[in-house]
């Protein structure tokens, strides 16, 4: 490849981040311009390596390689493969979608689309980054932005949930570092290139600790149970645009590095902790959707529903590490299932916390008791939240079910009591968005909202191109499974020990 | 290394000037009047610079004399004069705590028993040390090229070749000090 | 050959609901116009297709792989048989003369255009169910079903009633859903497929059997109990009587309802191999059908008698299915859809004329209103079983499979007969003949327009004939039409006796009690007291709920009541109830344990950073003492350990 | 003079003296509250490290001086350092009046 | 020849020299040129550095040593003094007392801790550590009129004198035992003898402690904030990088390269010292009010991940050091050039009094922001790469649970530094109207911020540099 396609992708935001500061402050057109070109620009070379992808090929394709610290064995190592190029679409969409719908920034909007800007290159450079020092530093950049974006743009407990945010993840992420040092050491290889180090056998009882301070780091972003509580208030208190991205992205980075760190690098831990995945993946499915049941506020219950379907990834996961030999097609089921699943919630909460964003823009409540017969004040946005909640509750036809529905399929043969407990959470998933619906749309017309304006255009062009994606990847959804196909069946294999 | 009686004529000297010396340094540490104290200074230096002799340290001896005794110890008299520390009022600057006052009730009593039990406790645990440390000795230095030189004629070879450049730092340091000092307690006309 | 067209029948309602959503207001009356002329093409398709399946062309099947999970294809496609081909036209007959109808029922209402695109959407979905030949597409249709109807029961959400009941709806059916779910995937895991044909292969090969097979076939059957408001998920169809009469008429009647039997009949492969499946089918299909039909002579209100009839008939339908007359229960599915439809519709008017449900507001209606009364009598006919009505020979051929299946099931679905016969009556005398009871709404009242009264005359004459193919005077050509194995249950001239006799029996006691002075009702009543009480209170399943439902919500309430406050006020469902206690106390464990934990953790950190400030304590002496004290501890420490 | 004495006079008193006096000059820098009493003390810590030398020096390394010169360096930073120490005292003295170095606490915690 | 590889000594002790008779002879009015003078003398000193590059030999009685080492820690403790001469030049300017002789203190500072770092005996290397700590003595005490800087003087005089005292005794111990100062006769000391010796282990505790005393290392480090908070600000800048990566230096020429004999000893030793200083001095720090007394602790605490380097002793520990010390300059440099405008604008140096500096001087802000994110060790600076290094050669000798308190400290350290950036940033400000940073400062800031970022970034470079210079193989 002539054109170094991944290098421009992560860093065509930072060049627009450096350009806006050399913006002054007053001309907020030109800085909101700027940013959403420099979205466009990765989304458009996104696009380009979609088309350019060599579906049927395993393996890692647009590697670039550059020497960074040779002392040490540090290379500045890019590539991807069907499930980062699946991530990385996700990404270029939400980040455009999300320079939209922050368009009525303008308290300070030069730091704020800096600092967006700096959290699209952060983004981008975790799916991409092959190097465990690169995907480490792009891993911990993306922190910064976010807990000022958090910090200064936010609600009223900003400060507090930025701080938890930012100590949750960093303590989180050093001991990742310390796992990461530690594969590094074990192998003896000299190297911090993933897949060189994913091939090397470490002894088995070893294995298991370092998966588990892996796990930590990860279990953290994604977030899986005792590590969940700083999502709720970090999405309480986030701008609209910031819990776009934090739900539809940051959360995928916790899972995908279980994709393409723990799972390939440490296969026998995988094996032994897949019992320990599947109950976190249970609770989180179903304690999520209870807690979502208890909440008086529109956002946190859609915070909550997150954690509800990322414990769906965790499931699909647990199934394809336990996966024996003898269960190779229902791994691949629930593999699938897990990684569509991370594409779908993405495109799901993404369109949900966009609505949430509109109404709270109009009414400047969230506190469900106080909204009710939106029908009929915003009968188009009402539309669009009803179809958002039934994407996200999983109604076949839609992307969410494909996801949920392989996951359980995958999962049945080998955690047969979870999946059956699992789908108990399908019922609560319904029954809270139901409730929200009653609560929040139906009922009679309140007055105090009633000369408000319904969804303007710009509004609409944020939410038209969900709709459609989930629709498309709801009912034909084998092209994103046969983009992904290839490195699934890879990483199944090596996890079944073949 | 054990510890031997030895009685003889040097012995006995060198013990009346170590008595000398540390009832000297006793009264510098006790005497309620610092200006006595600052006396009892100058005679422990002087102790001191008799056993350098006894050790056949002739030129330290004379520089301990010059040095010590001479400069440093009028220094401090010098200071103490210039600003009649003796009836300084004690200023009332907030109260130290319990633990403290109890604590100086104990040290300051003109018979204080505690400075004594400093010296021997530390000086116990150094012979401990000494007792069971085994000394190597090193080989007699033989300077075959000249005459038996004295202790003066070695020093100042040794001190202006291998340690040159201690030597300027030391001036240094001794330039430092007079900037220092003058800077610190210079008259207040010049700003 | 009309057959790999099929699929047009199903996508036209779908163009239709998109036309109507999109541009539905810039037409007159809002693109109605759109649904119909959409749905009378696909019904005249569907009229084709059946005509050509009549004619003896073998059934079509198109599938593609519409997924491919790394080396497992997942098969997808549509089928058109016999059953498929009667269940278009089911539903495509009635959605039409229900969109005709509505015109007159709705007009005026204020989201009319949203009614028609959710009605064709429906329909789309119904119809997709059908077509489907395998459990995933069946599984996306089912649950496209429960999402219109979830839209239809809550269309006039401004009133709280629709609301409790359209989510009531959704997420009880969505509790028998997920028994379905589980169901499709362990036939899945087993036989390795998803297609109807390849999983009775499957099963009848043995790949799945035993306890296994009886555990996957009732998990599909939940599916159906919920869907068909079987007993116990049945509670939500009496409150979706909220939503408008036509749409009652067409999902809580025709169509929706009976795709719980539709689905055990197109799994009939599943259920044959397994008798105590069937056992089970046909046992709840009889508790449902006699529990629904006592309730229903109770029930005041006009629609709710309907409601419950059809839960008791869906009842029979499932024992047809259960004790192996799979003909029966198909034919009794055929022929209820449209007399219970022609019923409905016949409420409607009436509710649309006198603007009440309430049947003591009623009586003396057959002069005011002759087409609607004598309609809705020949439904009455044919729901009853009276002979040449179509109800009769559907419920006959049922009873005559009950009878040579289990003495005790016939007797109990000839109770049932009699029951309906009597609540029957007793709603036709109370609607339209004796005194008008309420003479104020008795003045306005007029017989309702002509595009209302027009299906009903259609259906009437329907419930007369539907009922002749499968009488022996057509030789019975339903039952070689649509047909499962080989055994055809003789005919026994009792039965078919019993059925007339209790019939009538039923029409007779029915008009005693309510048509004449004879029998003293208030004494009646206070004979059968502690049986009457019972029976009015819909045998107390929604008290029971909502007993169990308040009592607990307000005792865990006062524990938890600040975290979720409006959920005091008793939601009427066992789910939510469930969930909304269970969530409380994960909410209120999330805030104080999790979070306390970590807050807890920082409050430490900042006190040691307290106390050890105080070590600070400015005196330059005690720095010295701090300093040397290490130094002789330290020594004296290494020296000692160190050794 | 020197082999004399070396061997008539054992190195433990020598060292055993140094220590003495090491501790008093300790106790004098630890416990003492006038600012140039603790400065004295110093001094007489000082001292002591020289008296180490010297003993080491004479009776370990007879021939070499390298001891005696490192002692001579101590002296003359001891002096420097007194007369800095001295300026310092006396600023404050001149400042604040004070010479009792526990009233000097405004800076703590 | 041998006076060539110390001319930069020579050319500091000149200038300063003249620059003692210039600010003598030229009146109060017209010293301005004095900083600027000082300021060219560092750079010719550093200039005066190129000839010794590359020679590997021991001058002057073996006294001196001429190595990449002693190269590598001159152009550092140059560049220190550049760093703040430019950054005391306008608060200096203000002061009533005599401008001159300040910048003749720090010359002969910098000199003393050329010489701490070149030498080979522990006679020199005390010599330098008295030349830096008198001059620091008289600076710290060179707001006359103020009493925190008097109180400042004489704790850290006293402490001093002790600590030196302290020093001198257990030099005294190790001449008594090896009969010898020089460190390069007392690395062929053959090694057995060494480490039995008690004499010699409690020698070494005297030494540590001495050392110890002048990096701050906890449980020695109490005079620190005192002095850090009392001293005129410029100063408290000059000790939180002069003397402790001189001391620093010291410390890897004595222990790793001299005492290696002794290496199981001390090693455990610096690494309790490492572990207390690190989560003393973060703890310490949570709840500080006043900035300066906050960065005390904040180096206090960076000095423990440091010395965890010396605990470990390996050579790429040694290289993790020396990177750490090089990065560690510059961010505490930048940092304290804004501490010193806001104490010089009386804005204060409370850190209340930092509120909303973001909108007042929004480009020195972002400064503040990276030099914080640098102490705390987030990717892209110099911090992270340089904890990065010590982290790995600690998990590469086995010292895992010091790396895990590395981290941890990591964690606790973002809740003092958060303070700051808080205040910054979400915090309106008292009065709005905007902070013009002069150019002297803002050059100090920029190449600090400049420097934290490159020598993150572009770290291969400064790796292979240090790995010529490293005194351990």
């Amino acid at each position: 490849m002539s054109l170094p396609i991944l290098t421009l992708i992560v860093f065509v935001p930072l060049a627009g981040s450096l350009l806006i500061t050399l913006v002054p402050r007053e001309q907020d057109k030109t800085i909101k311009q700027i940013a959403l070109v420099a979205t466009l620009i990765s989304a458009a070379f996104v696009a380009y390596l979609w088309t350019q992808f060599r579906f049927g090929e395993p393996g890692m394709q647009f590697t670039e390689r550059a020497s960074w610290i040779p002392s040490l064995g540090v290379q500045y190592l890019m590539g991807i493969d069907g499930i980062s190029l699946s991530l990385l679409i996700l990404t270029g969409l939400l980040t455009v979608l999300a320079a939209l719908a922050s368009w009525n920034i303008t308290h300070r909007s030069k730091e704020y689309f800096a600092l967006f800007l700096l959290l699209c290159t952060g983004m981008y450079g975790v799916f991409v980054a092959l190097d465990y020092v690169l995907f480490y530093v792009f891993w911990e950049l993306v922190l910064v932005p976010m807990f000022f974006l958090i910090g200064i743009w936010g609600g009223p407990r900003r400060e507090y949930a930025a701080i938890k945010f930012f100590i949750y993840t960093l303590a989180g992420s050093v001991l990742m570092l310390v796992g990461i040092l530690a594969i590094y050491f074990q192998s003896g290889l000299g190297t911090f290139d993933m897949t060189v180090l994913a091939q090397h056998k470490y002894p088995v009882a070893w294995q298991w600790w370092i998966f588990l301070l892996l796990y930590v780091g990860f279990a953290v972003k994604v977030p899986v149970f005792p590590f969940h509580t700083w999502l709720p208030d970090a999405h309480v208190e986030a701008p609209t645009a910031i819990s776009v991205l934090l739900a539809g992205v940051l959360l995928k980075m916790g899972t995908y590095a279980f994709f393409r760190i723990a799972l390939p690098t440490l296969p026998d831990a995988a094996r032994a902790w897949a019992p320990i995945f599947a109950v976190l993946g249970l609770i989180n499915i179903v304690y999520g959707a209870l807690v979502a049941m208890a909440q008086q506020d529109l956002k946190k219950m859609v915070a909550y529903s997150s954690i509800n379907h990322m414990g769906y990834v965790m499931l699909g996961l647990a199934a394809a590490m336990a996966a024996g030999p003898g269960h190779a097609a229902a791994a691949k089921l629930a593999i699938t299932g897990a990684a569509y699943q991370m594409f779908a919630h993405g495109l799901s909460s993404g369109m949900l916390f966009l609505l949430v964003g509109v109404v709270y823009d109009r009414t400047h409540t969230r506190d469900m008791n106080k909204l009710s017969g939106l029908y009929l004040t915003f009968p188009v946005w009402a539309t669009f939240l009803a179809f958002g909640a039934f994407a996200s509750l999983g109604l076949p036809g839609l992307s969410g079910f494909i996801a949920e529905f392989f996951v359980l399929l995958g999962a049945f043969p080998i955690f047969k009591v979870f999946v059956i407990l699992a789908t108990s959470g399908l019922v609560f998933t319904a029954a809270f968005y139901l409730m929200m619906m009653r609560r929040v749309l139906m009922g009679q017309k309140r007055p105090e909202y009633d000369q408000m304006p319904d969804a303007n255009p710009r509004e609409l062009t944020t939410l038209v191109p969900l709709t459609i994606m989930i629709i498309i990847f709801g009912v034909a959804p084998s092209i994103l499974v046969n983009m992904m196909n290839p490195a699934l069946v890879q990483l199944v294999a090596k996890l079944g020990g073949m | 290394m054990n510890f031997p009686i030895v009685v003889n004529l040097y012995t006995l000297f060198f013990g009346l000037l170590a008595l000398i010396a540390l009832v000297a340094a006793y009264e510098v540490v006790t005497n309620r009047l610092i200006t006595h104290a600052a006396f009892f200074l100058a005679l422990v230096f002087v102790a001191i610079a008799g056993i350098f002799l006894l050790l056949g340290a002739e030129f330290l001896a004379v520089t301990q004399v010059l040095v010590y005794a001479g400069a440093v110890t009028v220094m401090i008299i010098f200071a103490i004069m210039m600003s009649q520390l003796n009836e300084i009022k004690i200023e009332e600057c907030g109260r130290p705590p319990l633990t403290r006052r109890l604590w100086l009730k104990l040290v300051s009593s003109q018979w204080g028993l505690l400075p004594l039990l400093f010296a021997v406790v530390f000086a116990l645990a150094m012979f401990g040390l000494y007792a069971r440390a085994a000394w190597p000795m090193r080989a007699l230095l033989v300077d075959s090229t000249g005459p038996a030189t004295t202790n003066i004629e070695l020093i100042g070879a040794e001190l202006f070749t291998t340690y040159a450049i201690p030597f300027e730092v030391a001036s240094v340091i001794l330039l430092v000090a007079l900037v220092g000092a003058i800077v610190l307690t210079g008259k207040e006309e010049r700003s | 050959m009309m057959l790999p067209y099929a699929w047009l029948i199903a996508a036209l309602p779908l163009l239709a609901a998109l036309a109507i959503m999109f541009f539905g207001r810039r037409f007159k009356n809002g693109g109605d116009f759109i649904g119909i002329a959409a749905i009378a093409v696909s019904f005249v398709l569907s009229l084709l297709v059946f005509g050509q399946l009549a004619g003896g062309a073998e059934s079509y099947r198109f599938t593609f792989t519409w997924l491919n999970l790394g080396g497992v294809p997942v098969q997808n496609g549509i089928a058109v048989d016999n059953l498929t081909a009667v269940m278009l036209v089911v539903v495509t007959l009635v959605s039409m003369l229900v969109q005709i109808y509505s015109r007159g029922y709705m007009h005026g209402d204020v989201r009319y255009p949203r009614y028609y695109a959710t009605l064709s959407f429906f329909t789309f979905s119904m119809l997709a169910l059908v077509l489907a030949d395998n459990f995933l597409l069946l599984y996306i249709g089912w649950e496209l079903v429960g999402l219109s109807s979830y839209l239809l029961i809550g269309h006039w959400f401004e009133n709280p009633g629709p609301r409790y009941a359209s989510m009531k709806a959704f997420i009880t059916t969505r509790i028998g859903d997920v028994g379905l779910f589980i169901g499709i995937i362990v036939l899945f895991l087993t036989t390795g497929a998803f297609g109807f044909p390849e999983v009775a292969a499957g099963v009848a090969a043995g790949k799945i059997s035993g306890t296994l097979l009886t555990v996957a076939a009732v998990l599909v059957f939940s599916g159906a109990v919920g869907k068909s408001a079987q007993f116990p998920l049945h509670v939500w169809l009496p409150d979706a009587m909220e939503g408008p009469t036509p749409v009652s008429a067409l999902i809580h009647a025709a169509t929706m309802v009976a795709a719980g039997v539709y689905l055990v009949a197109r799994a009939y492969g599943v259920f044959a191999e397994s008798t105590s499946a069937l056992a089970v089918v046909a046992w709840i299909g009889t508790i449902t059908a006699v529990m629904a039909a006592l309730i229903a002579t109770l029930a005041t209100d006009l629609k709710k008698v309907l409601a419950y009839s059809t839960i008791s008939q869906l009842g029979y339908m499932m024992v047809g299915l259960g004790v192996g007359g799979y003909t029966a229960g198909v034919f009794h599915l055929t022929t209820h859809a449209f007399f219970k439809a022609l019923l409905f519709l016949g409420s409607g008017s009436v509710i649309h004329a006198l603007h009440t449900q309430e049947m003591h507001e009623m009586g003396g209606l057959v002069k005011k209103m002759p087409v609607t009364a004598w309609t809705f009598i020949i439904g009455t006919a044919a729901l009853a079983g009276i002979p040449p009505f179509a109800g009769f020979w559907s419920k006959d051929e049922i009873l005559l499979s009950a009878y040579h299946y289990n003495p005790v099931i016939f007797g109990l679905t000839l109770f049932a007969a009699f029951l309906t016969a009597y609540y029957m009556t007793r709603a036709v005398v109370l609607t339209f003949f004796g005194k008008p009871r309420d003479h104020h709404k008795h003045e306005h009242a007029h017989e309702s327009p002509a595009n209302m009264t027009g299906p009903l005359v259609v259906l009437a004459v329907l419930a007369v004939v539907a009922g002749l193919p499968g009488s022996p005077l057509m030789g019975n050509w339903f039952g070689k039409f649509i047909h499962f194995g080989e055994h055809e249950a003789e005919a026994v001239p009792a039965v078919m006796v019993m059925a007339i006799a209790s019939a009538l029996l039923g029409i007779l006691v029915g008009y005693l009690v309510y048509g004449t002075k004879l029998v003293d009702r208030r004494k009646a009543i206070a004979v059968t007291r502690p049986v009457y009480s019972f029976l009015k209170h819909k045998m107390y399943f929604d008290e029971l709920y909502a007993y169990t439902v308040i009592g607990g919500t307000q005792a865990l309430s006062a524990v938890a009541g600040w975290v979720d406050k409006n959920i005091v006020d008793g939601l009427v469902n066992a789910v939510g109830w469930l969930g909304a206690q269970l969530g409380n106390i994960s909410g209120w464990f999330d805030l104080a344990a999790v979070d306390g934990l970590v807050n807890g953790v920082a409050a430490v950190v900042s006190g040691a950073g307290r106390r050890l400030r105080r070590w600070q304590t400015g005196y330059v002496q005690s720095y010295a003492l701090t300093f040397f004290a290490t130094v002789i501890i330290g020594v004296i420490i290494y020296e000692l350990i160190g050794g | 003079m020197t082999a004399a004495s070396v061997s008539q006079i054992p190195l433990a008193y020598v060292l055993i003296f140094g220590a003495l006096l090491f501790g008093l000059g300790l106790y004098g820098a630890l416990l003492r509250t006038n600012a140039v009493r603790i400065l004295m003390s110093i001094e007489l810590m000082l001292n002591a490290a020289n008296i180490n030398l010297v003993a080491f020096n004479q009776y370990l390394s007879p021939g070499y001086v390298n001891g005696q010169i490192f002692s001579i360096f101590v002296i003359t930073v001891a002096a420097a350092e007194a007369a800095v120490g001295l300026a310092i005292i006396l600023e404050i003295v001149r400042r604040r009046n004070i010479v009792d170095i526990d009233k000097i606490n405004l800076l703590k915690w | 020849m041998d006076y060539l590889y110390i001319l930069p000594e020579l050319i500091l002790v000149a200038v300063a020299l003249v620059l003692l008779v210039a600010s003598a002879v030229v009146d109060k009015g017209r010293q301005g040129f004095i900083p600027a003078v000082t300021a060219a003398g560092f750079l010719a000193a550093m200039v005066a550095v190129y000839p010794a590059i590359g020679q590997q030999s021991s001058i002057f009685g073996r006294m001196v040593a001429v190595d990449g080492f002693a190269q590598f820690f001159k152009v550092i403790f140059l560049a220190v003094g550049i760093l703040v001469t430019l950054a005391s030049a306008g608060y200096m300017a203000k002061q009533e007392t005599s401008g001159g002789e300040y910048y003749v203190l720090l010359m002969f500072a910098v000199t003393g801790m050329i010489i701490m770092a070149s030498s080979t005996d522990l006679l020199a290397i005390w010599l330098g550590l008295e030349l830096v700590s008198m001059a620091s003595y008289v600076l710290a005490g060179y707001r006359r009129e103020d009493p925190k800087s008097n109180e400042a003087a004489i704790k850290y005089f006293l402490m001093g004198a002790i600590a030196s005292a302290a020093l001198l005794f257990g030099l005294s111990l190790l001449y008594g035992f090896t009969g010898t100062t020089n460190l390069l006769d007392l690395t062929n000391y053959e090694q057995k003898a060494m480490s039995g010796s008690a004499v010699l282990r409690v020698a070494m505790f005297f030494l540590v402690a001495g050392f110890g005393f002048k990096v701050a290392l906890v449980p020695f480090h109490m005079w620190a904030p005192d002095a850090y908070e009392g001293a005129p600000t410029p100063v408290t800048a000059f000790f939180s990088i002069g003397p402790k990566a001189a001391g620093l230096a010291a410390l890897i020429r004595i222990f790793p390269i001299g005492l290696a004999g002794l290496a199981g000893h001390w090693s455990i030793l610096f690494a309790i010292l490492a572990a207390v200083s690190m989560t003393v001095g973060n703890l310490t720090a949570l709840g500080q009010k006043n900035i300066k007394r906050m960065m005390a602790y904040s180096s206090i605490a960076q000095i423990g991940y440091i010395t965890i380097g010396l605990a470990v002793s390996s050579a790429r520990s040694i290289e993790a050091i020396m990177y750490y010390v090089l990065a560690y300059v510059f961010i505490n440099a930048g940092l304290f050039a804004m501490i010193i405008l806001l104490d010089e604008r009386g804005i204060g140096q409370k850190i209340e009094d930092y509120a909303g500096l973001s909108q007042r001087a929004p480009m020195a802000a972002a400064a503040m922001v990276v030099f914080f994110v640098a102490l705390i060790g987030i990717p892209f600076t110099s911090g992270f790469f340089a904890k990065f290094f010590i982290f790995t050669s600690a998990v590469e000798s086995g010292f895992m649970w010091l790396a895990i308190l590395l981290a941890v400290n990591s964690a606790i350290s973002v809740g003092y530094y958060y303070g700051v950036v808080r205040a910054m940033y979400l915090e309106a400000p008292k009065d709005p109207s905007p902070v013009k940073v002069p150019p002297s400062l803002g050059a100090v800031l920029l190449t600090g911020a400049l420097a934290t970022l490159a020598i993150g970034i572009f770290s291969e470079p400064f790796l292979r540099l240090i790995g010529l210079v490293s005194p351990v193989r």
